[in-house]
């Protein structure tokens, strides 16, 4: 069986750094492809280069046995080489439909055939299960959704070799399920998938082979059913991560630190009512669009909020989000590339953003910003090719980390970590659980808005569920399953609030 | 709920849509209080007519905003183009005779010239990669320094027979309907129907979005960008073919601030100065009210001419306010 | 009432001191002839270019019904169509300062002179320096105006060995003109007068030479009449030795005459053209007007 | 290999950094070869000073367009902010008499003017949320009227006695070096410090990179926009405490095109209009280079004048040739 595409000892720099040393990879018609590996291991790299929107550095790209340099991404476009990009690929001000067809609008004589256009669109969005409307502008539109218009544009190419980095990160586990659905009917026409995740499980579900690489080289070949999980996770990290969720060592305290009564985000959250302890960590589980994000969000007064909040005890009011810093509570945003960081600015420079304050004494301290930024790098195991670089140029999952640390910076007491691993390697997660576990055991208390039931279970001492905008239930921690938070996401289940 | 379901929440006027609307409307009633032949077909046919100019040029600055990009040149090229305009018609005069051969040529030279003006700026700003702010604050220079200089520091002028031969292109009409306002409608209307019918319109917004995500989609970003500015240097040369005909003449004040008055009326239309969505008859309304306002400030005494400009800085503001976006959320 | 008769006053924008001057004039001769005319009404525009004159003399006719137009054209070609147009519809049209391009249209004309204003400013510059010298002179704006003036300047100097080591544009403005003179001062070691051809530009010439504190320049012209400069003149200050007069008042003048002309039998058509003086201390007190803001 | 390991990076020449400072240099051969006095102290001294002006509004410039924004009105609230001073100083003269006190009431005048002329830009585009392209081509019609009216047209004229008490504000200076140099310098050197070192240099350039995140980040933006603008307001009222020394008045003329020369000068320093990123030291290299062009351009011979603007223009697009952007790849 010939490789539809392939490399052969790719290697790729960005100014003095290489960045790819020599990589090999084969990809059969009818197959898919599993390229896994620590964050920075180079696979959005390896993809870009597949699909022409980057050159090798040295050595050669594949089609259907003959080398080929692509001019660019629409010449391999052409060849039917199509990329689903790790970070969204839309333009902003754009509608949806707009974006599909952008570059390859239907036309009838001169003018856009926009009956066809939008049919086709409805058409690409149904097969996905995905009800967004058409004529909706990209900026007003869920991650999820904007993650189901990438794949609907890809469709809509016909491609012989689908490349997808990363498409399950914003996706819930019904989106997920449409997707393979998908990708299973592509693989059963002959088109050959390159799939790239950090959730294992799926690699396991829809993969034949796999490649996995670390440090910018292959490290493993081979067939996925020669893998387990947690021989992939070791060969990818290079030791042992079995036991992913850290146990809980210091028993959650007992004085409240958050209270929240009645709080309403007019639209999206109604009468919300919690408390959070000193020390807790507290799950906020639900569907996508359970109205999590924007619940946290008015609660730290990045939107017009109604409601009681008491902070150790004492009425408190949140108009903006330096309120509720200068209160010790910070929310970490679950979009990093549009509200986490500078993408055109230095890691330095995000860091310190949110608390530059610290940093300050007339004049900002750059050394002290420095040795901030050293210890972050070490602390969230942030790798950079350089400590110059623009933050837009670090891999997902560095960026991912480096918003942590920016977070983690202000050292605040009360911490809202939305959506903490997306896109994070294993090992990293890892960490980055260890890290949540060291923060509650010195009394500071976390709320983890989580899609990953898995990892609400393994963290959270308590959950709450929510589902369209209303808290549904709490669970505790001993009868913590995945069916009984689905249950209760889904609506299926009634239950008054517990303890709280 | 899903996200599609909310975005289905009941339907509310934009005020967006609304605002530039209702800013004309009201300039309109204003102007009809004040002054009881404001609304005579006459002053209405005056108003439109002289429009025409600025109006013309702000449908392509319309396209050239929406892709990103900005031209400050506009007004020294018309005064450029009519410059030459009259040169050339002057020197072929004794060639061609008084008559519409020689009117003609002095259109195709206003084309021509427009085109290439545009050509300039959008390959120094695309294949030159120099911000369109420096490129065209730095023709803008040019063209001004170039119509003085053929002037010899005062006016060029239409010898006068040609000049009466001319003179219906801007003063008559088709079934009263004088051709400024004509050749305006109907750029007007081939400037929305591109912006909103044709590739073209979508790979403007699609390159003033996000050109990096435009240049992923096989839009090519510099063509789309380089037709955008020679679209606009046509418009610059259409706009100067119903100037001609109007004055007779050029001189160094000729178009002096018209790019001002363009891109202010395209913002009053509501299209983003920052590039990603436009919209043409938004700019139309703009360019209206622009007019409107410099109208009801003649139709009315009392108020200091020294302070007109303080009350059309007032009004402008005043149209826009209608219109802002909303607060920023989430 | 129903004789009541409208009057347009169209003149260009106070863009420098002169139009300033002008512009003054202009609304205090609506303001008093109001007062003195019940039955008339005056309507006065101010214009930035000569587009917008042109809008604004449309304007008045379609919604003002005007029965007389004062216009002080922005440029004389593109005004003559539409100043036609004005005449041909049966009003009364004064033009003043800058003649039309084509004569007959207007019932009267007060004209200034720019090319008389060059010639007595060259005349005077020969005269104070008989032995010939170096000079250097600032223009204005450039327009047809500019370009009469320094044509008439300079056949008034032609053979009087008189030497002009540069000229530039000054735009009428007083930062221009000083900028100007500072750098004509760095590029020249002697100068021996300056022509500044404007009392604004003298004023910038004037401030740029005492910063740089040069003895060699004797005096600088500069013109138009405003009345600091003529002040000056009158306690014969050794620098300011004269003034060429262009009164922006002339202005008024035209709109008084129309108003008789519209009000009375009296015949006021033809031409009146206000020549260019010069001033000097001698006579310098006649041109002093001390309520001008000019 | 660990992260910290390859964190070094390598020394290349960036043109985004020396294309300005290598089109200065150009220039200053340019103008010494062609005149011997180029050089001189006094043609150095001149130049300086009378960058001045424009240079201090642009350092204010710099920061509101990295914070991505933008101002049209400086000029004009230059020239109302110079008018107002000269009719304080007239009017208090009889009560304070000619001296320093009455210098140190006009320059009060100036900065509460200038703050207050800021505030208003800022409130309009923060709390009201309207374009800052409007709401400053507004306010800037606004002020030009003002001062038009203050003047009655003409000029406003500080009294004789006064002007000579503060002329050395503009002519003399500390050790060979004129005040308005020194306070250039002075305002520079801060503006660079508050750029590159201060907090809020940081936030302003994070406030124009993305709002969004600047907000999620604690930056309070509505504050850090509005200060952009009152910091400009400042720098307008002290560069007309400059200016209204050396000729002693005010008219309708004075500060025209300003802002364009300040906007020119902050984007051929390498600031980006679309904000994010500014470089104070690179505004006053851009102001030099503007202020060099006039005074070589008068310092030649054998041009016609009336083709100044046009090699102006030339030299202007050449110089940011220099530092245009490096091709985007990726
Ligand atoms: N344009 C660029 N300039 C400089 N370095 C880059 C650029 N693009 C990628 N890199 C570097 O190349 C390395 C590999 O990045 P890549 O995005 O391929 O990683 P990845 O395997 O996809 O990681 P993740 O799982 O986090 O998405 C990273 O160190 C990244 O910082
Ligand atoms: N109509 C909308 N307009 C603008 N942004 C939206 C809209 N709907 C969702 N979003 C954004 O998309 C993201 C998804 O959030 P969503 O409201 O769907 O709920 P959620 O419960 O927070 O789910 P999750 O956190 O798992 O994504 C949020 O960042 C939200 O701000
Ligand atoms: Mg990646
Ligand atoms: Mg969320």
């Amino acid at each position: 069986m010939t490789a539809l595409l392939e490399l052969r000892a790719v290697r790729r720099s960005f100014g003095q750094v290489e960045v790819l040393h020599g990589i090999d990879i084969a990809l059969a018609p009818g197959e898919v492809h599993a390229l896994i590996g620590e964050n920075g291991a180079g696979k959005s790299t390896t993809m870009k280069i597949m699909s022409g929107y980057l050159a090798p550095t040295s050595g050669q790209v594949l089609l259907d046995g003959v080398p080929v340099t692509h001019a660019d991404s629409q010449a391999a476009e052409a060849q039917g080489v199509v990329l689903i990009h790790q970070e969204f690929n839309l333009a902003d001000r754009l509608t949806v439909e707009q974006n599909i067809f952008l570059g390859r609008e239907k036309k009838r004589g001169p003018f856009l055939d926009k009956a066809a256009m939008r049919a086709e669109a409805r058409a690409l969005l149904d097969r996905l299960d995905c009800r967004v409307p058409v004529d909706a502008r990209i900026a007003d539109i869920s991650n999820p959704d904007k993650q189901m218009v990438e794949i609907a544009k890809a469709l809509q190419r016909d491609a012989r070799v689908l490349i997808m980095d990363e498409p399950t990160a914003v996706l819930t586990t019904h989106e997920v399920d449409v997707l393979f659905g998908q990708i299973a009917r592509l693989k059963a026409a002959g088109v050959a998938i390159l799939f790239t995740s950090h959730k294992l499980d799926e690699v396991r579900r829809i993969c034949d082979s796999l490649t996995i690489m670390r440090d910018g080289a292959v490290v493993a070949q081979g067939r996925v059913a020669d893998y387990t999980e947690d021989a992939m996770a070791e060969a990818m990290v290079g030791r042992d991560v079995s036991s992913l969720y850290p146990a809980r060592a210091v028993p959650v305290g007992s004085g409240i630190a958050l209270r929240v009564q009645g709080l309403t985000v007019p639209g999206f959250a109604d009468d919300v009512s919690f408390d959070l302890r000193q020390g807790e960590i507290l799950g906020l589980a639900g569907l996508i669009g359970s109205g999590r994000t924007e619940l946290m969000e008015g609660l730290v007064g990045l939107r017009a909020a109604t409601g009681r909040i008491q902070i150790a005890g004492r009425d408190v009011s949140i108009r903006a989000p330096r309120d509720a810093q200068a209160l010790g509570m910070c929310y970490l945003t679950e979009d990093r590339k549009s509200r986490g960081l500078l993408l055109s600015q230095g890691m330095r420079e995000n860091l310190t953003l949110q608390c530059l304050g610290d940093f300050t004494n007339w004049l900002i301290d750059t050394r002290a910003e420095e040795q901030a930024l050293t210890r972050a790098i070490a602390e969230f195991d942030i790798r950079a090719p350089s400590r110059g670089i623009a933050v837009g140029n670090l891999s997902g999952g560095n960026q991912q980390k480096l918003l942590i640390a920016k977070i983690m910076l202000a050292e605040p007491d009360i911490v809202i970590i939305d959506e903490p691993t997306r896109g994070i390697d294993i090992g990293t997660k890892q960490q980055i659980y260890e890290f949540i576990h060291a923060l509650a055991a010195a009394g500071r208390s976390i709320i983890v808005i989580s899609s990953e039931m898995q990892e609400i279970i393994g963290l959270a001492d308590r959950a709450l569920v929510m589902r369209s905008g209303r808290i549904m239930g709490e669970v505790a921690r001993a009868d913590m399953t995945e069916e009984r938070i689905v249950r209760l996401a889904m609506g299926l289940q009634a239950e008054h609030a517990g303890t709280g | 709920m899903s996200s599609a379901e909310r975005l289905e929440r009941g339907w509310r006027p934009d005020l967006r849509v609304l605002g530039p609307l209702l800013a004309l409307a009201a300039l309109v009633l204003i102007g009809a209080l004040l002054n009881g032949n404001f609304l005579s077909a006459g002053n209405i046919t005056n108003v439109l007519s002289r429009s025409a100019f600025i109006g013309i040029i702000a449908v392509g600055m319309t396209f050239v905003i929406t892709s990103g990009g900005l031209d400050l040149s506009v007004g020294s090229m018309a005064a450029f183009i009519a410059g030459l305009m009259i040169l050339v018609m002057n020197a072929l005069l004794p060639v061609l005779g008084a008559g519409w051969p020689l009117a003609i040529a002095g259109m195709a030279t206003a084309i021509v010239a427009g085109t290439l003006a545009g050509m300039i700026n959008g390959f120094l700003i695309t294949t030159m990669r120099i911000e369109a702010f420096i490129v065209t604050l730095g023709t803008m220079g040019i063209y001004r320094s170039l119509v003085t200089w053929l002037a010899d520091g005062g006016t060029l002028s239409l010898d006068f027979g040609m000049r009466t031969l001319i003179r219906p292109i801007y003063f008559n009409g088709i079934l009263g309907i004088s051709f400024p306002i004509i050749v305006f409608a109907l750029v007007a209307i081939c400037g929305e129907v591109v912006m909103r019918r044709a590739a073209f319109g979508r790979h403007a917004a699609a390159v003033g979005s996000n050109d990096r995500v435009a240049r992923y989609s096989s839009v090519d970003v510099n063509r789309v960008r380089l037709t955008t500015y020679v679209f606009l240097g046509i418009l610059v040369g259409i706009a100067t073919i119903m100037y001609v005909p109007r004055l007779g003449a050029a001189s160094s004040s000729t178009g002096v601030l018209w790019e001002l008055e363009a891109i202010a009326a395209v913002i009053i239309g509501g299209t983003m100065l920052k590039g990603g969505f436009g919209r043409v008859w938004g700019t139309v309304v703009g360019v209206l009210i622009l007019s409107l306002i410099d109208n009801i400030l003649n139709l009315t005494d009392g108020v200091s001419p020294y302070l007109n400009g303080a009350i059309q800085g007032v009004i402008i503001i005043l149209a826009v306010i209608l219109q802002r976006e909303k607060r920023a959320e989430g | 009432q129903e004789d009541t008769k409208v009057i347009g006053v169209s003149i260009p924008a106070a863009t420098h001191g002169w139009a300033g001057g002008m512009n003054f004039h202009a609304q205090q001769a609506v303001e008093r002839l109001e007062e003195v005319y019940p039955q008339l009404d005056f309507v006065l525009a101010t214009a930035s270019d000569a587009g917008k004159q042109v809008n604004d003399i449309e304007d008045m006719i379609a919604t003002r019904n005007i029965d007389a137009l004062v216009v002080l054209p922005f440029e004389s070609e593109p005004l003559t169509a539409p100043v036609q147009a004005v005449a041909d519809s049966g009003a009364w049209v004064t033009v003043v300062d800058r003649g039309l391009s084509v004569e007959g249209i207007e019932d009267l004309y007060v004209a200034g002179d720019n090319a008389g204003f060059g010639r007595v400013s060259g005349e005077f510059m020969a005269d104070a320096l008989p032995d010939g010298g170096k000079i250097v002179a600032l223009r204005g704006i450039p327009t047809t105006i500019d370009n009469e003036r320094v044509e008439g300047f300079e056949a008034a100097i032609e053979g009087s060995g008189i030497e002009v080591l540069g000229m530039e544009h000054g735009n009428w403005n007083r930062d221009d003109s000083f900028t100007v003179m500072q750098d004509f001062l760095s590029k020249y070691d002697s100068i021996d007068a300056v022509w500044a051809s404007d009392d604004d530009m003298a004023i910038g010439v004037l401030a740029a030479i005492e910063a740089a504190g040069r003895e060699d320049i004797q005096f600088v012209l500069g013109g138009a009449g405003m009345k600091e400069m003529i002040a000056r003149t009158r306690d014969n200050d050794p620098m300011v030795p004269a003034n060429v007069t262009y009164p922006p008042a002339m202005i008024a003048t035209a709109i008084e005459l129309t108003a008789v002309g519209l009000t009375s039998t009296a015949p006021v058509s033809g031409e009146f053209t206000i020549g260019s003086v010069l001033v000097t201390p001698e006579n310098a007190a006649e041109y002093y007007y001390p309520d001008s803001p000019f």
